[in-house]
């Protein structure tokens, strides 16, 4: 299952729709709003995202990690709109019999949304410049 | 023989929606716009585009869309076509 | 921080002590107890710890993570008692600027967890018999 | 010069603690129990324990801790030490 929502993420309630007797592992990963990038205090973000690309391209991520390790469950929340620091911007969750497998398949699917899907990132810093950052040819420093 | 454009090969105008996200529509000012052109390919319309607007991307960074799915930037375009010009990404 | 209890685990009180305005990715690990193991159905889990070992190894593991990785913040709960099937054995999280970092310590964690810490798990299967399992000589299929 | 023992060299009786946990605990029937005896280390104290007991481990697969410390297996023991055998983990 993949979303988009301009409303704030809550990570539990999601958690629970991973409900799997199945499932002896479950890893969630959240992408969260830091108050720095690249040695810039950030103020707050604005996501823009092209909504049916999206979510077609995170539906086939989510394919993609289904097909390469063996999950019984793989979600993906992704928040648009302007989001405060601290603020949940991307939430993924995968649930599998082992861990090492729900490891991995977290593991691509979020670096998978960060490069793949048409989302765009504005940072408004706190001295009121912003920026429109992207990863695709930027180090893992940069893209958190 | 010689081979003469036929009329439907002539180059004739298209109506084109473009949709624009992130720093393209900072610099464009407007979200979208339908315009009437006799351009073929996305890579023409992009170089119409930025000519007319100054955008600072190169194709070589972006992909674009057509009709909402990842396209060629030289596949020929229709009357109706909707064109996504995608700036590097930045989910997450 | 670590914890041993026997009233259940819910992750999601427990991931609000993450909050750390600095953190943009939180990675966290949840052992369930799985309907099956090694091919058997599995009716239900008793974990015994020895408590006083157990709480010292888990603070020097979450030390070893903090020395290894830049995390923020490194937490672990673990169960013990009676579990029925889909409840929380192990509760893992942790917060960080980065995400590789976040991943890279909470399999870190998880995995000095289950082959470190003196709790043992006995298995009761449908069938009503039961045994002690471990980790140590097994294979990851083994141990979740 | 002949080195006799000297008396506190001497084997004595020890008042030891043992803790039980996971299989060696249902197969001893208790949780912890307190015995007299003049073994000296661990290794020791577990193979009276085995053969008494019937234990299905060996040393080889455990682990030892002393007064809550993970010892060797050849430490000398002092009276009121406190000894728990750890049998194979499985946390998590």
């Amino acid at each position: 299952m993949f979303k988009l929502t301009d409303i704030a993420i809550d990570p539990s309630a999601l958690t629970k729709t991973l409900k799997n007797d199945a499932a002896g592992a479950v890893v969630s990963f959240e992408g969260r709003v830091r108050n720095h990038n690249d040695g810039r205090a950030v103020d707050h973000l604005i996501y823009q995202s092209y909504e049916k690309l999206a979510a077609k391209e995170a539906e086939a991520i989510l394919k993609e990690a289904r097909e390469r390790y063996p999950v019984l469950e793989a979600h993906c929340v992704h928040r648009v709109g302007k989001l405060e620091i601290g603020e949940v911007a991307v939430w993924v969750a995968v649930a599998s019999a082992h861990r090492k497998e729900a490891f991995d398949a977290c593991e691509f699917i979020i670096d998978s949304i960060k490069h793949r899907l048409p989302i765009w990132k504005k940072e408004t810093y706190s001295d009121g410049s912003h920026e429109w950052v992207n990863c695709r040819h930027e180090t893992e420093a940069v893209c958190p | 023989m010689i081979n003469l454009p036929q009329p439907n090969q002539m180059k004739q105008n298209h109506k084109l929606t473009v949709i624009y996200y992130a720093i393209l529509r900072d610099q464009r000012g407007i979200d979208s716009e339908t315009i009437e052109t006799e351009v073929e390919t996305p890579l023409a319309l992009f170089g119409k585009l930025k000519e007319e607007h100054g955008f600072s991307l190169e194709p070589e960074q972006m992909r674009v869309a057509v009709n909402d799915e990842i396209a060629d930037w030289q596949v020929k375009l229709a009357d109706n076509d909707v064109i996504v010009f995608l700036p590097p990404v930045a989910g997450g």
